[in-house]
C-alpha cells in the first residue's frame, strides 16, 4: 500500500479537460453522442464547430454549450442539470422518446463516467456502497439504458481511486451498470481498448511507460504494438 | 369540456389516502412546484409517490416527506448527487431509518413503464439492466440472442404536471427540455391535474404543436411562472 | 327463407340516419368518442353543437364535420378517408398515440358497424370469408383495438343481412373482432343491450312488437319491462 | 449533418433485392407517392412492404405488384372496402394467386411493433386481438386477471416517409392528419429517406414542435406537393 502511494504521486498524468480532449479526438464526424455526468460533460468544451451532435437524455438533440448568465433559461437544461442553449437544428421531445433512441441504438457514443471498469468490458459507475444504501438502491439515471444502447461506450475517469486502487479490475467489486459494453477507457494515464482477448494498452500519458500502467491495473494488459504517447 | 379549475387546492382536493401520484418533471424544468406544494397543503397520507428524483429541484417534495405523507418512493436518480448534501435531506434520513420504501428503475425503463400503462399494454421486454441487480425478481427472456428483462405497465391514480401553455380542454404545449415527463405520465395516470403558465381558449393553441393531447388532462389550473436558476449548490 | 322474406318485407323500420340519431342520443355529454365507418360515421350529423369529443383513429381529436369543398385538405381526412374540419380545441397526434389512447382507455365510447353480434355480446365485423380470402386475412383496421379499448362499444346495423339472415346471433360465424364487448346494439328494428342474463330488448321501431324482433333475432330476447318504442 | 439529396431515385438507390421496407401515410395523407414510385424505378425485387394498405390512397403501389417486386405484404387494412373494387385490384389478384404473401395485423398492433423495435423493445402484450384469429401462433398470457397477447418488435430495413417540412439535419414537421404512421415508422427503420415538400436549413423549423427527430432520418429529399382529393370511387 505504501509502495503503491508512492507510485500514485510518480504517476502525473492528464487534467480532466486533457482526457475529455481525448475523448473529442476519439469521435467521429457526422455522429450522435451523449455525454454523461462529470468529465464526460468536459468533452462538449472541445468539439464546438465540429459535425457532432450531442444528445441530452433529458429530450433534446444538438445541444449547444453551457448557457451564459444572460442565456439562462429554467425550462432548457442538460441531464446534468445544467443551463444549456441551442444550436442550429436542434429538437426537443420527451424524455421516453429519448431513451427509445438511446436503447433504439441511435447513440453512436456514449461517454460515461465509471466507478470501475473491469477487463471484460463491464462498466460499474452507478452506485458507491460507501454512501450506505442498500445494493440495488442508488442513482440510476439514465446510465444503464445508455450503457445497453450505445454502439460505443467510451469511459472517461480517472486511473486509479483517490486512494491510489486501480479502477480497472479483473471483477467489479461495485453494483454493475451494464455487462461487456465498454469499448474504450481514456484515464489521466492511458487509452486502453476492450477487445475481445482481453485489454490492449494502445496510448500512455506522456513520461509513462507501459510498466507504469500495468501497476496500477489490476488485469493484465496487452501492449499494443503501435503503443504510443496519448495523440492530443 | 372546460376542464378549468381556479383554485389549485381544490383541484387536488379529491386526493385520498393510499393514493399512487406520479409527478412530472426533471430538475427546473418542468416541476409543478406548485401542485406539490398544494398536496402539502392537502395533508393526502400513505402516498405512493413516482418521481424522477426527491433531490435537487424537487426540495418542495421535502414537505410531504416531513410531514409523513410518502409511504413509498419510484424513482430513476433518487437521491443528491453529492453525499454530503445528501445526508441532510429529509428524504435519505427517511430511507436509512425505514419510513421510507424506495424502488429504482434505469430512466428509460421507468418513464416505458409508464408509457405501457397510459397505452393499454400489460407489459414489455427491455434489455437494460440485464446482468445488474435491476434483473432482481425479473423474468429474464431471450429473443433472437440478446436477453431481456420483462418490465410491467404502471397506472398511477393522479398525475401532477406542468406546462408551459395550456387551453380548457386540458390540450398542453410544453417548453424546451420541460417536456421531460409530463406527455407519458400524463397518459399513464387515471386523473392527470396540469398547471399551466398561461391557460387559452380552445382554438388558440396550434394543434400540430400539442404535445399533450386534452384527453389526456382532467384537469387545468393556471399558475404563475416561478423563476429559478439551475444551480446544483 | 320464403316465409322469412315475407317477414323481413313487414318489419320497416328506421333509415340509417335515424339509426344515427338514436346512437347520438345515447351518447353523454363530456365524453371522447370513436366512430366506425358506416352507418357509425353519421352519428357526427346529429351531435354537433353537443359536448362530445370525436376522435379519428388516424390521429386526431375534435374532429369536425365533413369539409366543404372549398375547406378539403388532402392532410386532413379520418379514418374512413372523408375529408373532415377542426373544431377549436383540436389536436392532431400520431397514429401510435392514437391507438394508445384507445388500448388505454380513453375511448368513453365507440360506435362500430358490425356483420354479427352474439348474444354475449362478441363482434365480428372486420372479415366477409365471402370475399374469398383466407380466415385471418382482412381488413382488420382499427376495429380491434377500438373494440378491447373502448369503456362501451355500441353496434350499428341493420337488423338482418340483405336476405334476410338475422344479424344477432347464439354464436357468430364470421371472424370475430372481439369477445364480449359490445353492450349496446342499435338497429333499424330495436334496441337491445348486452347484459350479463342475456340479451334485453329495450325499445322497437314505430309499429313494431316484441314478437316481430325475435322473429328476426336468433339468441333468445328477455323484453325489458319498460319496454317502449325507440326514443328519437 | 447535411442529410438532403437532390436525386430521389439517388436516394432509393442501394435497396437491395429482399429488403424490408415499410411506407408511410393513410390514404391521401401523408403517403410518399413519389418515393414509391422511384422505388418502382429502381426494380429492387423480392421485396417486404409494410404499409397500412395496397388499397385507396395507395395505387401508386399497384406498379410495385404488378412489376413482381413485391414478395410479402404486412398491412392492417389491405385491401379495397369494396368488394367489387377489390377484384380488378392487382394486389387482390397477386394474393389470391399466392404470388404475394398476406400478414394482417391490428392497426393498434402494427404501428406498436414499430414502435418497439425503435426503442430498442424486443416485444409488448397487448390485449387487442384475443380470442380472434390474430391470437393464433402467438403465446397469450394472463396478467391481472386479464389475457393479453405476446407481439414482437419489428426493424425493417427502410422507411419511405413524406412530411410537409424538413431541414438539411432530418428533422420533420407533419402537417394535420398526415402524421399517421410517420414519426414510429421513421424510428423503427435502419434507413429513413423522407421526402419533403418544404426543405430549410436547419435552425428554420420550431424545435418545440418537430414531430420526426432528426436523428431517425438518413437522408431527406425535397419533392413537389402533388395535390389529391380525397373521394373514394
Amino acid at each position: 500500500m505504501a509502495q503503491q502511494q508512492k507510485q500514485q504521486k510518480k504517476l502525473e498524468g492528464l487534467s480532466r479537460e486533457l482526457i475529455a480532449l481525448r475523448i473529442a479526438n476519439e469521435l467521429e464526424d457526422g455522429t450522435y453522442v451523449n455525454l454523461g455526468i462529470g468529465i464526460p460533460t468536459l468533452v462538449s468544451n472541445w468539439i464546438e464547430g465540429r459535425d457532432i451532435v450531442l444528445q441530452a437524455e433529458i429530450g433534446m438533440l444538438n445541444t449547444g454549450p453551457l448557457a451564459r448568465e444572460s442565456e439562462v433559461d429554467q425550462d432548457l437544461i442538460n441531464a446534468s442539470c445544467q443551463p444549456v442553449t441551442e444550436l442550429p437544428g436542434c429538437c426537443y421531445f420527451s424524455d421516453c422518446e429519448s431513451f427509445a433512441m438511446i436503447r433504439g441504438g441511435y447513440m453512436d457514443a456514449a461517454v460515461l463516467g465509471a466507478l470501475q471498469v473491469s477487463e471484460q468490458g463491464d462498466l460499474a459507475g452507478w452506485n458507491n456502497p460507501e454512501r450506505g444504501f442498500p445494493e440495488h438502491i442508488g442513482n440510476i439515471g439514465g446510465s444503464m439504458d445508455l450503457a445497453v444502447g450505445a454502439k460505443k461506450v467510451i469511459v472517461a475517469m480517472t486511473h486509479v481511486t483517490t486512494s491510489g486502487e486501480p479502477k480497472i479490475v479483473k471483477k467489479c467489486a461495485y453494483p454493475i451498470t451494464a455487462e461487456r459494453v465498454v469499448k474504450l477507457i481514456v484515464t489521466d494515464l492511458a487509452v486502453i481498448e476492450v477487445t475481445d482477448k482481453g485489454l490492449v494498452l494502445k496510448e500512455v500519458a506522456p513520461g509513462l511507460t507501459a510498466e507504469d500502467i500495468q501497476s496500477v491495473t489490476e488485469p493484465r494488459l496487452n501492449i499494443a504494438p503501435d503503443l504510443k504517447e496519448i495523440q492530443l | 369540456m372546460d376542464k378549468a379549475f381556479t383554485s389549485i387546492d381544490e383541484a387536488v382536493a379529491d386526493i385520498p389516502d393510499g393514493a399512487s401520484i406520479v409527478i412530472g418533471g426533471f430538475f427546473t424544468a418542468g416541476t409543478p412546484y406548485q401542485l406539490i406544494r398544494a398536496l402539502a397543503r392537502h395533508k393526502a397520507k400513505n402516498l405512493t409517490i413516482m418521481v424522477q428524483s426527491f433531490g435537487p429541484g424537487n426540495e418542495d417534495i421535502s414537505q410531504l416527506v416531513l410531514q409523513g405523507q410518502v409511504k413509498k418512493a419510484i424513482c430513476n436518480y433518487p437521491f443528491y448527487r453529492s453525499a454530503t448534501r445528501g445526508a441532510r435531506s429529509a428524504f435519505e434520513r427517511a430511507v436509512r431509518s425505514g419510513k421510507v420504501e424506495v424502488e429504482v428503475y434505469p430512466m428509460g425503463t421507468f418513464i416505458e413503464k409508464l408509457r405501457a400503462g397510459g397505452a393499454g399494454l400489460a407489459a414489455f421486454y427491455t434489455p437494460t439492466g440485464v446482468g445488474t441487480v435491476a434483473e432482481r425478481g425479473k423474468e429474464k427472456r431471450t429473443f433472437n440472442g440478446r436477453d431481456y428483462l420483462l418490465e410491467l405497465a404502471f397506472r398511477p391514480d393522479y398525475a401532477l404536471v406542468h406546462a408551459g401553455y395550456g387551453d380548457r380542454m386540458g390540450n398542453l404545449i410544453c417548453r424546451k427540455t420541460a417536456r421531460n415527463y409530463t406527455p407519458d405520465m400524463a397518459a399513464a395516470a387515471r386523473i392527470t391535474i396540469a398547471s399551466v403558465e398561461e391557460l387559452v381558449e380552445p382554438g388558440e393553441l396550434d394543434p400540430d404543436k400539442i404535445h399533450v393531447p386534452g384527453i389526456y388532462v382532467q384537469r387545468v389550473v393556471e399558475v404563475e411562472r416561478l423563476h429559478y436558476i439551475p444551480t446544483i449548490e
